[in-house]
């Protein structure tokens, strides 16, 4: 399906805006202003917004611990997300959950997610509506090639496919968890796709690093998923631009490959690349957004740094609804 | 009033819900019964026919029958209650909170918490607890100590038919996450329950006996245990405060500091493990806010440190018996023969 | 490969042993002399037998709630079994464990588990050992219908292959768990083998009723395993004559359903029409085990009931070697 | 003595075990790390470079790198425990016990007891937990008082790396299972660790300040605290007990009802959550057991009943701090100021 100019410019505005905040995080990461565990997105940003590009606030996705992309993505407010990386008080969460807990339940993001394999059961959940709620809405599992063997993951597979419910089970696969490659932990005949057909449910396997076939893959699925009512899968194949989290040394990185991946497989470069060649848009165009959005993201850091921290007193709020 | 089952109490107020909250939905497994089967969909309502009639009723969108699968049985419940559905969720039995402990304590308890207040997970977790029935060492566990502890989970556990279904009513409607305890050795048991729409609001103590001589606090089984201990003394002219607790959060520390001002006298009575168990929770509570009206030692009524055994005797061993509470009383009170 | 007479007199005495255990526990239970809750076997002698005639002391199995077959084809001792069930000191467990807990692991066996999916993990943890030990012992878990959608198995599958050790996951399918069928709760693109297949280990999948098939492909498997050191999979179709626990009214079942796999599905007179009609053993040699299994039986209820109860003292016992 | 890091007393240990017993294996998520790269195994040592060299040393058979699957992770090592092999089983937070919690509760804990004495299952699962770094809810737990109510686990909780080794080989050592709880904020914490072999034996609590006002009691991190508090106060003329415990399951009993015997008062300080946790433990040990010798109210010092939160005043407001502790045992004490 052909893409107008306006929605092209919007996906690359989004993929930019993911790759900006996570890059500019890298580096306040340095100077110690921001505390905990915080996992990057780099490389992965056509998966998450060749997909979510496709959504509607009806359908729900639920993320992992590297969920900053998925949330941009899916519409979470970007000043609100980068104070709550920051722990200010005006974060998405009043600074209580940090980058592994973002969440937007309104935009149908359930949120980013600390525990591996977490997420699949849930959507599960989140089809269970969907499927009561009748207008065609989807949910969405975001998981990694560690996280696809969990056991929490298959359960939810078999179970989606037992309940006939619209869940769509999406594999990132960078081809690492941690320090560890794929190659070593997931076990299969063919792919994490394949582990899935063997539920039953249909599934699809892809270049994540390529906009074009993320979309055109998604449309497919969501076509046949809103229709059907069915659970389907998708494995996408795409890099991690940095560690695993930051302060990973990546030794187990191979000779030169953290080079060539971002050369060869950078999905900004790619896009960039294919609308111009096909003359769908001009680089100016691009250029623009590439200004824009480094505005943004230099308006969201003064954001949260002006933000005021969390008032002590506030650890004890938001418990429980009333006790 | 009608009499009946704690069982059919639990049943009654299933069906009641259902019938007033279309967004009401209830699974787990065998909640159905038959699915997939040539004798077909049976709404036999699971081993312990607590959902009995519901499938028959409202059909296999709203009673979902599940494969033995709990942490995908709790985390869609978990999804379908953050996104529009009230939930009902059934454990089989509380010990398999092991195999879904994640979703129980890292995602439901803790989710508004982490979103900063921007969510809400309407979930009721029911789960059969309890010792009694020679089902040994991974069917018989009390774990409603650990379930206390974890900030974001309600924790009930009714003790009467009464109590269940008003309980039950109150925790599907509550807006956070509930942990429903049913005592599966009182299932059976018989008392009056209301045909009408009641709930008994969750973190109220009840005096189910009163005496100023000494307090005696329990929940679930151990309540009818307290209460003969505490009819026997009665014949010895010793009167206690009995307090069934309901719900162990919130707890109502109120109406135990009462009962301990007024006795002086604390006797914990717990079915669950002795060590960091809901005993020592009430003690350390009594012994930092009522220490000085205190006149004896705190007494712990539990079972040992052990699994939970299979044989008849070794089971009795093993569960505080209503002598052993009637013993502990009379300690406290520093007399003979105990 | 053609067995011996003493080996198919072997095998049925086993089956059979496993047979009027059961039969006899289902009427001992009505008496209320048996406290808590027991699963029969019966109906699926033929899996557990046809499987440990070919182990040694240096194999392994894990079995489930349904495990007093298992536990006697691995040779745990079925007096101590019976007075285990009754709850008595004399009991393999010294009353401790009972029906559900049973386990003898000098022989081999890890134990009957109470918690569906809880064995697999645990029989990968074995055939560490295996692999260690170097006498190319396997280990086994049987797992059922149910269990196989229990997180727990999947993870186990891909751990095995992972780690390249010699476990064997045995699917037992009488297609219920508890009341509800796998035709509902089981998704699968074509069988649960398959599932296995899509971890990228071999699967086997046959008749569980047939004591010979069961033999001949557990012969291929284990010559497979023992070789190759790399785990396997198999499933084996079978069918649970009794209710889910005793008590249980079976509803689900289909009209003549029980009769007809009592009389077309009974692996006992399969054996016994298989083996005569090829003359490898006269209808008077299984007569001859039939009348002895029948006294054994009898003794060894006669021993359980004879047996003095535990002492309560003992309640406190066995919790640590030492503390 | 060579000064080292408690990460460093812990790998340390770890080296000196497996080379002295060729029974030991040791698996975890990242345990060596790179396997299955192009860069290769790098016996990086996972995330806490704890396991570090192991991999070079002792080869894939002994140091086994594991997919994400905690309950195969623990059921493997409850497995290989059980035929033969000595397991040390790492979980990266534990935080995750909540998804392997049935095969530490329900299997490794119980099969003893349940298979009637006649089974051993020599496993250390080590753990890392705690708050203080930021990690928000789900990676700063501190669940020891679940893990001690399970008969049939000891728990062990160091506090320096002096202790980390001693108890870590005693641990490996022990025929029952360990849990074995390292705290993340304590890995950096320096000491005097001695290069030869030494244990030091499990359920004996550490007097680490001497006094006779009040007792303080605490584990892990708290230990620390607890000195901070007990050298302010020092300062002020009041001399405190402080009882490192050590190890919570088996508890040293005696250690804490000795030093409440002198003092007359207790403290109890708790990184876990407050409701049904090690706090009220001791507080009910203590006021059964102790009851005469007390002079004044038992004070818990516990972070609240919520979840851990982000943000570093959040979490420094959720912690307990050296001032609270302080102003906790001036209460005790009756004084001003507190
Ligand atoms: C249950 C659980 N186990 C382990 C971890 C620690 N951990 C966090 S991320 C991660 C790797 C996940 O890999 P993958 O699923 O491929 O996601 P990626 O990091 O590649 O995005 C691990 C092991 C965790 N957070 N939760
Ligand atoms: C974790 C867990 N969930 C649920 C149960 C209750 N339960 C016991 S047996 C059983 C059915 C198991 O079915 P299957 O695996 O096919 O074994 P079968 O009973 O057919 O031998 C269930 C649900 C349990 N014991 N453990
Ligand atoms: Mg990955
Ligand atoms: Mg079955």
């Amino acid at each position: 399906m052909q893409l107008s100019r306006d929605a092209l410019k919007q996906a690359y505005r989004q993929m930019k805006v993911i790759r900006e905040f996570e890059e500019r995080l890298h580096l306040e990461i340095q100077t110690g202003e921001i505390a905990g565990f915080t996992h990057l997105y780099s490389g992965q940003e056509a998966v998450a917004v060749g997909i979510c590009e496709q959504l509607t606030d009806d359908d729900r996705i639920i993320s992992t611990h590297r969920g900053h992309g998925h949330c941009i993505a899916k519409g979470c407010d970007v000043k609100g997300m980068m104070a709550e990386i920051y722990g200010r008080a005006t974060g998405l969460c009043k600074g209580k959950g940090g980058s592994m807990h973002i969440a937007d339940i309104e935009k149908g993001m359930l949120g980013a997610n600390g525990i591996v394999g977490a997420g699949a059961p849930i959507a599960v959940g989140a089809a269970i509506s969907a499927k009561r709620q009748g207008r065609k809405g989807v949910s969405i599992a975001f998981s990694g090639d560690g996280a696809c063997n969990q056991g929490t993951t298959f359960e939810a597979m078999n179970m989606a496919v037992v309940l006939k419910v619209p869940c769509i089970f999406v594999f990132e696969n960078n081809h690492y968890s941690e320090h560890t490659g794929d190659a070593y932990a997931v076990a299969t005949a063919s792919s994490i796709a394949g582990r899935a057909e063997a539920f039953g449910m249909r599934a699809w396997h892809g270049n994540g690093c390529d906009f074009f076939e993320v979309h055109s893959i998604m449309a497919e699925v969501l076509a046949y998923v809103r229709e059907t009512g069915l659970p389907a899968a998708v494995e996408l194949d795409t890099e991690r631009f940095f560690g695993h989290f930051e302060g990973d040394a990546q030794k187990y990185r191979g000779p030169g490959e953290l080079d060539r991946i971002r050369s060869e497989r950078n999905c900004l470069a790619i896009f960039r690349e294919k609308v111009t060649a096909a003359k769908l848009l001009e680089g100016e165009d691009i250029d623009a957004i590439d200004a824009e959005v480094l505005a943004e993201i230099e308006e969201a850091v003064g954001h949260a740094r002006q933000s005021p921290r969390p008032d002590p007193a506030d650890a004890l709020t938001d418990v429980y609804i009333s006790y | 009033m009608a009499v009946m089952m704690m069982r059919e109490a639990i049943n009654l107020a299933l069906h009641q819900e259902m019938e007033r909250d279309p967004d009401l939905i209830v699974l787990g497994e065998d909640v159905v019964g038959g699915m997939g089967t040539a004798g077909g969909p049976e709404s036999v309502g699971g081993v312990w026919r607590t959902t009995t009639g519901l499938y028959a009723k409202y059909g296999a969108e709203r009673v979902i029958d599940t494969p033995i699968s709990e942490s995908a049985i709790i985390g869609a419940a978990a999804g379908a209650a953050l996104t529009g559905q009230r939930v009902v969720a059934e454990l089989m039995f509380a010990d398999f909170i092991g195999v879904c402990m994640d979703q129980i304590w890292n995602q439901v308890a803790k989710f508004r918490y982490m979103f900063g207040g921007r969510t809400r997970c309407p979930l009721v977790i029911r789960m059969i607890y309890g010792a009694g029935v020679n089902a040994a060492a991974q069917h018989s566990q009390s774990p409603h100590a650990m379930l206390t502890s974890m900030p974001g989970l309600k924790v009930v556990m009714p003790s009467t038919p009464y109590d269940a279904k008003g309980l039950l009513l109150a925790a599907i409607r509550d807006d956070d996450p509930v942990i429903f305890m049913e005592h599966k050795a009182l299932f059976g048991l018989r008392g009056e329950v209301p045909e009408e729409d009641y709930t008994i609001p969750i973190g109220h103590a009840q005096l189910v006996r009163e005496g100023g001589d000494a307090t005696i606090v329990a929940t679930g089984q151990m309540v009818g245990f307290a209460a003969r201990a505490a009819d026997a003394l009665a014949a010895q002219g010793i009167a206690c405060d009995v307090l069934d607790l309901r719900s162990t959060s919130p707890l109502d520390e109120e109406a135990i500091l009462d009962s301990v001002e007024q006795t002086g006298r604390l006797i914990v009575v717990d079915e669950g493990p002795p060590r960091c168990g809901l005993a020592g929770d009430i003690a350390g509570l009594v012994s930092s806010k009522a220490f000085m009206a205190l006149k004896a030692p705190i007494e712990m009524v539990t079972p040992p440190h052990t699994p939970v055994p299979f044989a008849r005797e070794l089971e009795r061993a093993y569960l505080p018996q209503p002598e052993q509470i009637e013993a502990a009383v009379r300690r406290a009170l520093g007399l003979q023969g105990a």
